[in-house]
């Protein structure tokens, strides 16, 4: 079991003085897979660096299982929440995708056999076995993201935090990021990522934190998110089509995909 | 029909391939420098890039790059660093001439090149604070030492000498080990782009 | 950027200034000449509206170096015969001390000027100036390049930092990890750099940066005045009239 | 109709292996664009789109270093008788990282667009002129004296994107550009670019989103693995029945026209939002 509480947080970067976080409060529980969306620069990335250290609020505080961020440092708390960054480039270093696994877990001292034994499993959940003794570098900018999650996930978190790990993903790498998203559900962690495909979202995700302007617009289910077309155009998001052309054709119900739609039409001439 | 691939620009002096990694070494170099500082470490790491371009194009370009690394330095941060820019210079056509001569393959080649660009370093830089800067280019724990070494020896350029010698050495091995160990993690693809003398077969 | 007559100089003229004014003062006998121009650096940065910036770095970069002149020169030079005071442990030699007070003029006017012309010409105009002298269009490139690319770079690694930390990388504690953690940081930063190297000299070349015989043009419009012309002619002329008037004062006496 | 019979760009035959590795990247590469075509290039990731790309702008075999077969023409040319230089008067690449694009020797927005110019030798006036024409275009006039390193992605995106188009090229390469945008700066830049395309402008485009691409294709052309599984109208592509096997996402679109048809309530595919949204409504108020 794992929480995560953000109270009342506020941040400004210290070369501006407009803030980015108004005031935002949110918890998370185990096997929660949550999903931040909103337009470029209106402060996910700046959110979800909170909850490792790599940032300290100006006011207010997170707490994760209780203990407040501040207390250890970000390399502290990697155990504890796993951080997979935007651009895998800035995180990868060494000269196999092996290496990369190996790096985390052996960090905190983990047992030989139980790092051999990890690496096994999540070199086939990210799809990599194959591509263990490949030089990073020569991986496509798919596979080295899957690299770093990876590398992220074999250090077993119980927070993951993913930053657009859908962008430059075709089909099969979506299909490959759904399944991690499942199998951290079923191991109880918190997942939280940031991404900008919305289809990928309303598929994938229990709940929805609709961003704007460093304040959260919309908080819950996509269903719910979803049937609020005001509010999302305020925060410049674009619903799935197929949820639009539903809200088009004047429909009440919120649809998220085909067989909702289908399903909905079939009522309705009925 | 088939052909190799070719550069049409190859008459060129410098060709764009090896120009644009020209400012991203000096920004190698720099960053070197600044991590030292943020890492509060007591050395100035700031020859990383000079040594990769050594190894991907060449003397001349990379005294190049040690040229325009001084030059940035002495605009952004303090223009004493102006004269020493020959120095860098220097070190970047030196290294350049041994890794041409296939010495950047095994560790013992490098072992050679770190002591033969210390002793450069050090004969011209000690030249260029005694003769421009009269002994000493500003007040620093290296100005100290030499001082309590010219209270002994009464010797300027001796002292001068001494203190840059012991700093090269170490400043220059930790630079060396951190090259070496970065160009071996380049992958030969983007190698393949540039010089062949550069690693062993692997 | 506040508009004056120093800024609209040429950026020619203030580069010819640095070297002309710093051999005029090498070749000039004693440190008067030296003083002057010094003099002229300083009027000149007060008319651009820079003079306390000036002075800052000026002073911070002059003290440290007048201590150790004062110290390794008055104290310890070889040249030393007349002594002016005895510290107990040494004694202060004249000879030494007008050794360093030159040495020091001489470095406060090449800095001063350098300075000046680094703080008022703007970069791109710097480039243009240098594409239309017919200087190597590369060397423009090289120059500007370095001084766009380290903004980039310096955020670069902030984020890689941020990414190593969240990997469990500590970033502080003894010499040594903190000697370690090198890699990790560097490690990225060096290599995201080379992939992106690629593209950026694809790009060059898609936007006709290598062709030939082509003469090249310029967004920014750089003045080159007549009384531009007339400066660096002067400059030149001053300069020879020194070298020779220092030349026949030695010979003579 | 805009499609003319010309062909723009033809591809023979062409392969090409990266140096040292045995298989090529692409290989037995055949197709031809028509003049005003909007043509686009989809795959999974590693197909091989960006070594294609690379290939109609001339950058393989003239920047790389690698082995070719066959030969790539555009405008009747074949590529390797031009510099890239030359070459991109007629054919601009817009990368998928607009940080690549910038020049780093420029200051302001303005001075990066007219950055290309000025290496073909431009005059001065008549600059200005194409750098204002182009910001219009690109919606970038307010940011003229920004400093290009200080914008957001989708303004930078912009700014890259303009930089190419301002040579003037009839037939633009655009790799991926908005992968790393959100839906509206990516909606903004398709917006510019089917703009473009209306004006005569030849458009080829790979992108791994099929969605938008599905609805401004006049052509796709399927790769897999670096080879070329089809050319084809959309419709034809995107009903083929391998598409899961070769990794690539059926545009909601096109699943929903199949259900629909499925269901009777359309009689043949169709692909316009807005002749199903009549179509739908149509049906209801029957049963109503």
């Amino acid at each position: 079991m794992v929480t995560v509480k953000i109270e009342n947080l506020s941040y400004s970067y210290k070369d501006s003085a407009t803030s980015v976080l108004h005031d935002i409060s949110l918890s998370f529980s185990s096997g929660e897979r949550v999903a931040i969306i909103g337009q470029n620069g209106t402060g996910k990335t700046t959110l979800t660096k909170h909850l490792n250290g790599i940032l300290t609020p100006d006011t207010g505080r997170v707490l994760i299982d209780n203990v407040n961020v501040e207390n250890k440092t970000t390399a502290e708390w990697a155990s504890k929440v796993g951080y997979v960054f935007q651009n895998p480039n800035d995180q990868l270093f060494l000269d196999t995708v092996k290496k990369e696994l190996v790096f985390g877990p052996s960090h905190l001292g983990i047992p030989k056999k139980e790092i051999q034994k990890r690496i096994r499993f999540v070199s086939e959940l990210v799809g990599m076995q194959e591509e263990l003794a490949e030089h990073p570098l020569n991986l496509t900018d798919s596979e080295k993201k899957f690299c770093a999650i990876g590398a992220v996930l074999a250090m077993d978190p119980n927070v993951v935090i993913m930053d657009e790990p859908t962008g430059g993903q075709d089909k099969s790498g979506k299909y490959r990021l759904a399944k991690i998203l499942e199998y951290l559900k079923t191991q109880q962690k918190i997942c939280i990522v940031v991404s900008h495909d919305m289809r990928f979202v309303t598929e994938n995700f229990d709940r929805i934190v609709v961003m704007a302007n460093g304040h959260i617009l919309l908080d819950g289910a996509p269903k719910e998110v979803f049937s609020n077309p005001q509010v999302l155009k305020e925060a410049f998001v674009t619903p799935p089509p197929i949820t639009d052309l539903a809200q088009k054709l004047g429909w009440e119900t919120t649809i998220l995909s085909i067989s909702e739609f289908i399903e909905e039409l079939k009522k309705r001439v009925q | 029909m088939k052909r190799q691939g070719r550069r049409v620009n190859s008459g060129s002096l410098i060709s764009t391939k090896v120009l644009v990694l020209i400012p991203i070494a000096v920004g190698i170099n720099l960053l070197g420098g600044t991590l030292c500082s943020t890492l509060k470490l007591p050395l100035f790491l700031d020859m990383i890039g000079t040594i990769l371009v050594a190894c991907l194009s060449g003397p001349w370009m990379a005294g190049l790059c040690g040229l325009l690394t001084n030059l940035f330095l002495s605009v952004v941060a303090n223009p004493i660093y102006l004269p020493y820019a020959f120095v860098s210079f220097l070190c970047g056509v030196v290294t350049g001439y041994l890794v041409k001569m296939g010495l950047f393959k095994s560790k013992l080649g490098v072992v050679i090149i770190w002591l033969t660009c210390s002793l450069v370093n050090t004969i011209a830089a000690s030249l260029i604070t005694v003769y421009v800067y009269g002994g000493a280019s500003g007040v620093n724990s290296t100005s100290l030492a030499t001082i309590a070494l010219l209270a002994t020896t009464k010797k300027i350029f001796l002292s001068v000498m001494s203190t840059a010698m012991i700093e090269n050495l170490l400043d220059k091995a930790i630079v060396f080990i951190i090259a070496y160990t970065i160009i071996n993690k380049i992958p030969s693809h983007f190698l393949n782009q540039y010089s062949p003398n550069l690693r062993s077969d692997r | 950027m506040t508009d004056n007559w120093v800024r609209r100089l040429n950026p020619k003229t203030k580069l010819l200034m640095i070297p002309v004014f710093g051999i005029a003062t090498i070749v000039s006998p004693g440190m008067l000449l030296g003083l002057f121009l010094l003099l002229v650096v300083i009027v000149m940065a007060w008319q651009a509206n820079i003079i306390k910036k000036f002075l800052q770095t000026m002073i911070s970069f002059g003290i440290p170096i007048a201590v150790m002149l004062f110290i390794i020169q008055g104290l310890y030079s070889p040249q030393n015969h007349t002594y002016v005071a005895n510290l107990g442990f040494a004694k202060l030699g004249l000879e030494g001390l007008m050794y360093g007070g030159k040495l020091l003029v001489t470095l406060l006017v090449f800095m001063g000027s350098f300075y000046l012309f680094n703080k008022t010409i703007y970069s791109g105009e710097l480039a243009a100036a240098l594409i239309k002298s017919s200087l190597s269009d590369k060397g423009g490139y090289l120059i500007l390049a370095s001084l766009n690319v380290v903004p980039q770079m310096k955020r670069q690694l902030q984020v890689i930092k941020e990414a190593q930390e969240a990997r469990g990388v500590q970033t502080g504690g003894s010499l040594l990890t903190r000697i370690k953690v090198f890699i990790p940081l560097m490690g990225p930063v060096i290599l995201s750099s080379l992939i992106d190297t690629q593209e950026r000299g694809m790009a060059l070349e898609l936007r006709g940066f290598d062709l030939k015989n082509v003469s090249k043009t310029s967004y920014i419009q750089v003045v080159d005045t007549k009384l531009d012309k007339l400066f660096r002619i002067g400059m030149l002329l001053f300069l020879i009239i020194v070298t020779a008037f220092s030349i026949y004062l030695k010979v003579r006496r | 109709m805009k499609v003319s019979s010309k062909d723009v760009i033809s591809v023979n035959n062409f392969s090409f292996s990266y140096p040292q590795t045995k298989k090529p990247a692409i290989s037995s590469m055949n197709f031809t664009v028509k003049e005003g075509e909007f043509f686009c290039i989809v795959g999974a990731n590693g197909a091989g789109k960006s070594t294609l790309c690379d290939s109609l702008v001339g950058l393989i075999p003239q920047y790389f270093l690698g082995t070719t077969k066959g030969q790539v023409l555009v405008n009747g040319q074949e590529t390797t008788k031009q510099t890239v230089a030359e070459l991109s008067l007629e054919i601009g690449l817009v990368f998928q990282n607009p940080f690549n694009q910038l020049s780093y020797t420029t200051s302001t927005v303005a001075e990066e667009l007219a950055y290309g110019l000025g290496n073909h030798g431009i005059p001065r006036s008549e600059m200005l002129d194409r750098v204002a024409a182009v910001a219009k275009k690109m919606r970038i006039e307010s940011l003229l004296d920004r400093d290009p390193l200080t914008l957001s992605g989708g303004q930078i995106q912009r700014v890259a994107f303009g930089s190419t188009y301002i040579l003037n090229p009839s037939i633009l390469v655009l790799d991926e550009c908005t992968t790393q945008l959100d839906p509206i700066g990516s909606e903004e830049i398709f917006t510019i670019i089917k703009q473009l395309n209306d004006e005569g402008v030849t458009v080829v485009m790979t992108d791994t989103e099929t969605e938008r691409l599905s609805m401004y294709a006049d052509r796709i052309l399927l790769l897999d693995n670096g080879l070329q599984m089809g050319v084809d109208k959309p419709q034809a592509i995107f009903a083929r029945e391998d598409l899961e096997k070769l990794n690539i996402s059926t545009p909601l679109n096109y699943q929903l026209t199949q259900e629909l048809t499925k269901i009777g309530i359309l009689d043949s595919p169709e692909f316009n939002q807005d002749i199903i949204l009549e179509k739908i409504k149509e049906v209801e108020n029957g049963y109503r």
